[in-house]
């Protein structure tokens, strides 16, 4: 097998200096019974020419994004990624290296991480970011907990313009801690009021801009309302780059930000792996979760990077750990620090005004299809549509025309009537004149 | 030369990606334009370039070196893997497009999910979790969802010392009370004290964590009986699958009486670590755990494969306890992991844990004259647990006998982990290791041990000598923390300086 | 643009600094009324996307060889090049590095092209090999040059069965250095008398084996021949895969062997970058182009690689040089270098089994087909079909059903009737029995 | 750790490749099959991987730092080029299937060859020579055959002393008699003395090989007389292309009276130099070549773009001397240099070169008065010659003044090259340098040769001392050559030995 490099010749001798007759004394420690025998029911070995056929077989029966006019946003983008990226991420230096444990030997993995967390407080404006999450969804569920560590309260007030996947991760681990949700309704247009909902037992109200729907919220007055409760604000994005243009989560009073990361640097991917981002106060930096990396010197006094404070973690504290993580999201954030090196502030400013002008652009379009209404007053590269029918059926008929239209939030809010007809459109810099003409027109004659 | 930080030496004016211009029409963002600046430096390509490349080559990695981290199982990481996972058919395909889209995404997961049922003998796999912790996390959660449609609120979940401190972390998480259970003399749990917990404890026993190959690189004889035991008493046995990679063919978790482990996907089967991440920790469950999995999850109809991501959608029998994540989890991760697999097949998996086996004994015999083994001499699995005492008043601590491995183009073994032995030492080479490349490592392993029991103390008090940087002061940096670059107070320019 | 890192404040800076009012001051030398006033008449800058999307679009344009069954060779393979390969080549310590003129700082390179020099030399059983021509074709009309200068004779005499376009190549190279060369007619079936032509003016005789049509050929009695008329024997190859299986031209007498390397480790990449392998005997080392890297020890006894010899080369000898050769295929040897080194002498002999197993079935497949000869009796990956019509229609008829079935020997040597019908055909590893049983039955319905 | 050859741990058994096994037919070799034991080594793929990434960490790289070496262009090589030469549509395609399927092939050969005449103001462009020196002969080729067509045989080539060693080599291989032409104190092409030589080879010149700009780094100010000297004496111009990179989009070499010039993709095109190769040469020629140029070639026709491979195929006026190589050329290099123009675009490619002898300038100026320029404190083009006066008396040579810059993170600039000066010292920044880079680098030269002025002679004589080799020794190498790796004398081991 290629992978491996013994033969049998070294097993037989490597035994016989080990002293055992065969490789099962080594397993001798394996009841007899559950002792597999045979090999297991699966195929056997195959080469590299035939996996790749296989595998590729299976990627072929997709319709990647790259291959349509695509609109589909809702929590992922799809963006062009500088070739750069992916080519620096597979240095095997940073590919095939694990968690710094040893410095003095990974300065190339700390070094990245001190610039990232730098890139990520600087970009929501916050006093210290963590070295990444898992993603967007997973951290703003970390994001509860440590609310509810710093408030020693533990009611969440969750935005009816939260990612419905986001909320329902939230709603997960706190019921099954034993901590309270209250999860507002649906509100595509951002008109809900959430201020009334805050109370002196809530530890934290949990507010998305731009919303699952598109809608740019104003944070401030929440904060405001959450500070006097001793509350919380836990601000939450899903697009990025929307930084790039909007006023940042940490001057509008926010104590945690968490946001996905998955703009820069990284594809689609099915979903993942994406790259969490999450910052918040220098006072609350001890009850953080997550990985990070902090500035130290050497022996003999030269600059250096280590993790640190990991006195919070698990492999120190155990059950009295801040989070149970033990991994960030690596050549995750390695892509999202190269891609945002690349773009500088100049960049980040200017593609954040080419997808905003696109969607522009895009509602522009659609609006004016018979039949359809945007629901949006403020947003940055996404919006929500009402359809004169149920979205679902029409994002398929479209499909069927090469169009992947945007994200029907029935597919995640199912039942509620309410929502059926709506659709979330998102529009990047990859989008083209002609792809959003051809997704009026097609939009068009689905509806007629 | 040193590398500095983008911070010290791009600009926000610069900019390293071309971007079309664009016609762009009125705002549309309410009042929400951001006001002031971001300070985001930005590097032309060849300036990022060579940053990125510079300071790669600052870290050691398994494809320079052994890397016998201990429980991290660095092994080796095919290209091909990483070719696999850039198919556009892949890694450019949206979570939320429709299903119908995206056919050969779900046959993919699902192909993944049968082979790692298949290879531990489980009923059901949860693959969304996104790392062995968010793996154990649902393991966990569908255990305690499980207690719950029952009608059960046990409290105690059940730890021995030697476990990961995710186990405890996680079981305290969810709520539970950790109870730590002791160790024989051998390594492995001692199941007379087991009994004796449980009696003590009786009726409140949610489930016991239990790490198999155990940390000491043991694998635990009555793994059966305790499965036995904690299921009598109403349990569940949660494995921790960090040590899948030992017994890959050679035993399945289901016929030992495990209910539910993760399995990473990073360790075991080859996606690469990457500095820390991304993981992929899919939780494979037995019959009685496998309706809680939670959502989305994939199920096979006569028409095809169906993506199920909402409780609407489940039909009799599911009862997802909730969503560990957005979306389907670490689709780059599957591919990697499948590729893996396939290019192994049934007798190349199986080869490859007796590869890691004999390797890992292959060093035992090698060094177990002159370093001390804290249980005996006896077969170790995947890995091989040394204790410090062999460094007994040598006036060399564990540490530095660690950096001095550095100096000698190694990466260190893990170290003071499993907490149950002092000065712990535990080394896994994996199975990518040549028969040359361990002899090379026990070579210079005798040679560094020979010298601190020189007395040459020199050599590891000051290690690293020759790494890029020395001996690094983390006791300083957690005392005042320096999280972020801050731009340095401008100094003040005497008049004659300026004009110079 | 994005590759510049200066920007108009460092341009006018360095101006300054430098003491001009313009960059055109610096530019005073071109005669002003040479000197291009406006922008080349050229599209201007251009994203990574766009770029991308340009070429894309051009690349979907041709059908690639793995998307179809493929059956074409005459010089260049279709072989699956393991991802090691590519990953590796692309190392930027690899990639962006230059000749090694400074070896303390390029023992990378230099050591590989070590061990390529070797495995080339242990592959063809010669004594030495050099550090790589352009290509095979290069390489021979270089090795027709060299054998001028060993043997200070300068007629050479080409099988008819050397690639055509080799052909060409050291007719075009002899013909305007004033040499002479007799080439032999088109040899299908390796039936020629090369022999009688061999001369004592003759400097050397040029083989192919496999020849350009498949044939295996023995080369031991035309060295003996060449050799008692003091003429060099060079041997051809153009699939360095049957040297796996079949026996080396050194041990067959030959003096100078030169082919063509592309299958280990390259892809087809119409055309090129290729790579050219050229060995010889140990006392005609001086002789050979091209760069040789050697052992040797640094200052402190440590073995070390250098480029030596280079008193052949022409940046020393200028006009008396061997050759005006001062680039080597770099790359493409690292990628043949470790791809031989992932397959070693057993994978080799495996794959090359796997290729002749499959020709030698395609073989009877297709002989099967009313109407088709093969023309060869001994062969390696690759034989020769006479069609019962032209081969150029035939192969266009095919290709319009999806099947890339070979070489028309009419597209290269067109006007000879005895050859309008002569197709060769090559099987490698990567034909299936679907990709065969296509091949045939197609073939069987446009000769029908 | 020292990196062995793959002959001393590899073994013949070891195979990282995994074939599928097939079951073979009879073998119809006709008793061709191979008797003896090739002796190649394999190995495993971690081993491999292994091996190359640490033999790749011994080597200097334009993505580790400035790489001075004057006349090669070591730029930013961008890896969108890499990325696009990858796509199966161009890196999977045969040079001999049917052109109806490759139609986008031609079109990229086509698109580029456009770029290049119109960068360079010519009528036409040979694509197929593999490398600036292939190009030089064949745009020699092109020139003789042009001579023959018209009933001439000239034999005399011009070659003036500072060009590169390509250009007499190739007349040379050509036949033909290269004659010097000198140069005046600034360098330059002296017109009194090409005068003289024309006039004495009256009616005998074939041609005159020069490079501009030259590689003293200076634009030949007679150029357009030049030209018509050359012209009016029935020869052509040859323009050594080399150092296109000065003037791209500042003068066409078609305005300066060229007839042929070869342009090394990978000099100004940024292609990867790949330690020494795949170069690419492709050579635009005047109108009055244009009808020579080799086979193949791409012919525009109302039904879309045909490829000519044969003299048969060929129609009126177009009388291709014969072909170059096998195939249509170095197509992997064409789209890299394509989408590199293309991302430039004309205004690019302009500011490419005006930052290209911007930055050379900007060095002069930080060394002028330190180092020692041959021709005088005078601008200069992408690349400053300096000559080595400026270590008379201090001990130091040209080559330890090299090796040191080793010692201080730099690949040294051009040594000894061109011939016309005494220990020259030809440094090229090229655009890709960012000004805090040139500083730096200004500011480490000026401390060497301040180092040597002081007489620090040990950092000079001994360096480098930093790298991964010290001095290597070069005459002994050629001496008595070691070209290739054979297996050491069987060592005689004693019983006593063998035993243990």
């Amino acid at each position: 097998m290629r992978y491996l490099p013994l033969n049998d010749t070294d097993r037989s001798d490597m035994l016989a200096r080990i002293g055992v007759n065969s490789i099962d004394d080594l397993f001798a420690d394996i009841p007899e019974a559950v002792r597999q025998k045979d090999l297991l029911d699966l195929p056997k070995r195959a080469s590299e020419m035939t996996v790749e056929r296989r595998l590729s077989a299976m990627a072929a029966k997709n319709t990647s994004a790259g291959s349509v006019p695509f609109f589909v946003g809702a929590g992922a983008y799809k963006h062009h990624v500088p070739a750069t990226v992916d080519h620096l991420i597979q240095r095997s230096e940073f590919l095939t290296s694990y968690t710094p444990y040893q410095p003095e030997i990974t300065q190339g993995t700390l070094q990245y991480l001190f610039e990232f967390q730098t890139q990520v407080a600087q970009l929501t404006a916050m006093d210290v970011a963590n070295a990444s999450m898992y993603d967007g969804s997973t951290g703003t569920g970390e994001a509860v907990l440590m609310a509810h560590r710093v408030t020693k309260k533990n009611k969440a007030v969750l935005s009816g313009g939260l990612h419905p996947q986001y909320r329902e991760v939230v709603e997960g681990l706190s019921n099954m801690a034993g901590d309270q949700v209250v999860s507002l309704p649906a509100d595509p247009a951002g008109t809900e009021d959430i201020l009334s909902q805050i109370d002196d037992d809530t530890s934290c109200v949990v507010v998305q801009s731009p919303s699952f729907y598109g809608q740019l919220i104003d944070l401030k007055p929440i904060a405001e309302k959450a500070h006097q409760h001793k509350a919380l604000l836990i601000a939450v994005f899903t697009e990025v780059v929307s930084l790039g243009l909007i006023e940042p989560p940490g001057t509008q009073g926010a104590d945690i930000v968490v946001g996905e990361g998955q703009s820069i640097g990284n594809g689609l991917n099915y979903g993942g792996p994406y790259v969490g981002l999450f910052a918040t106060r220098q006072k609350y930096v001890r009850q953080m979760p997550g990985r990070l990396c902090g500035e130290t010197v050497d022996a003999e006094g030269k600059r250096g990077f280590v993790l640190t404070l990991s006195t919070r973690e698990q492999h120190i504290r155990r059950d009295k750990a801040t989070s149970n993580i033990c991994t960030n999201s690596g050549l995750c954030c390695l892509a999202f620090t190269i891609h945002m090196s690349l773009l500088g502030e100049a960049g980040l400013t200017k593609l954040a005004r080419i997808n905003h002008g696109n969607a522009v652009k895009l509602k522009k379009l659609l609006s004016g299809v018979p039949g359809v209404e945007v629901l949006n007053s403020a947003y940055f590269n996404e919006f929500t549509l009402r359809l004169p029918k149920a979205a679902n059926g029409v994002v398929e008929a479209l499909a069927a025309k090469g169009i992947l239209a945007g994200l029907p939030v029935a597919r995640l809010e199912p039942g509620n009537k309410d929502l059926e007809n709506l659709l979330v459109v998102a529009s990047t810099e990859v989008n083209t004149d002609d792809d959003r003409a051809a997704f009026a027109a097609a939009l068009k004659e689905v509806l007629a | 030369m040193e590398e500095p930080l983008i911070f010290e030496f791009g600009s926000v004016e610069t900019c390293g990606v071309d971007l079309d211009e664009a016609d762009t029409p009125e705002f549309e963002l309410g009042g929400h334009e951001r006001q002031a600046e971001i300070g985001l430096p930005g590097l032309a390509e060849p300036e990022a370039m060579r940053h990125y490349v510079r300071m790669s080559r600052n870290n050691y990695a398994i494809d320079s070196g052994l890397y016998p981290l201990g429980s991290c199982t660095m092994k080796h990481n095919p290209r091909l893997n990483e070719k696999m996972a850039r198919l556009p058919g892949f890694a450019d395909i949206h979570p939320l497009q429709p299903a119908s889209t995206v056919p050969g995404a779900l046959e993919l997961i699902d192909e993944l999910a049968h082979w790692l049922m298949v290879s531990t003998g489980m009923e059901a796999v949860a693959m969304s979790p996104k790392a062995g912790a968010h793996g154990e996390l649902c393991g966990m959660m569908a255990i305690k969802a499980a207690h719950t449609a029952a009608n059960r609120s046990p409290e105690i979940v059940l730890v021995p010392e030697s476990a990961h401190g995710t186990n405890p972390a996680t079981a305290a998480l969810l709520g539970y009370k950790v109870v730590s259970i002791d160790a024989k003399d051998d390594g492995t749990v001692d199941l007379d004290k087991l009994k004796e917990t449980i009696a003590k404890h009786d009726g409140n026993i949610a489930g016991i964590m239990l790490t198999n190959p155990n940390t000491c690189g043991l694998f635990e004889r009555d793994i059966r009986t305790i499965a036995d035991l904690i299921h009598a008493a109403g349990g569940f046995f949660y494995c921790d699958g960090a040590n899948f990679n030992a017994i890959v063919g050679k035993a399945r978790p289901g016929d030992l009486g495990v209910d539910a482990m993760h399995i990473n996907l990073h360790k075991t089967f080859s996606t690469p670590h990457g500095g820390g991440g991304p993981g992929s920790g899919p939780v494979v469950l037995s019959d009685k755990l496998a309706a809680f999995a939670p959502l989305p999850f994939i199920r096979k109809t006569d028409s095809g494969l169906e993506l199920v991501e909402t409780n609407e959608a489940t039909t009799d029998g599911e009862q997802p306890f909730g969503r560990m994540t957005a979306f389907q989890g670490q689709m780059g991760m599957y591919v990697r992991a499948l590729s893996y697999m396939m290019s192994h097949g049934s007798d190349g998996l199986r080869q490859a844990s007796e590869d890691a086996v004999l390797n890992a004994n292959y060093i035992r015999v090698g060094l177990q004259d002159l370093m001390s083994l804290p249980y005996g001499v006896r077969p170790c699995m995947h890995e091989v647990l040394f204790d410090d005492s062999f460094l007994k008043d040598t006036g060399v601590t564990t540490l530095d006998f660690a950096k001095a491995m550095i100096d000698e183009g190694y990466h260190p073994m893990t170290m003071y982990f499993p907490l149950v032995v002092h000065g712990a030492m535990l080394i896994e080479p994996t199975e990518s290791e040549s028969r040359a490349s361990l002899d090379l490592f026990i070579a210079t392993m005798r040679d560094l041990v020979m010298s601190a029991k020189r007395g040459e103390t020199e050599r590891f008090s000051g290690a690293p000598y020759l790494a890029p940087r020395r001996r690094l002061d983390e006791t300083s940096a957690a005392r005042k923390p320096v999280l972020k670059w801050t731009a340095p107070e401008p100094v003040e320019i005497s008049p004659s300086e300026a004009a110079e």
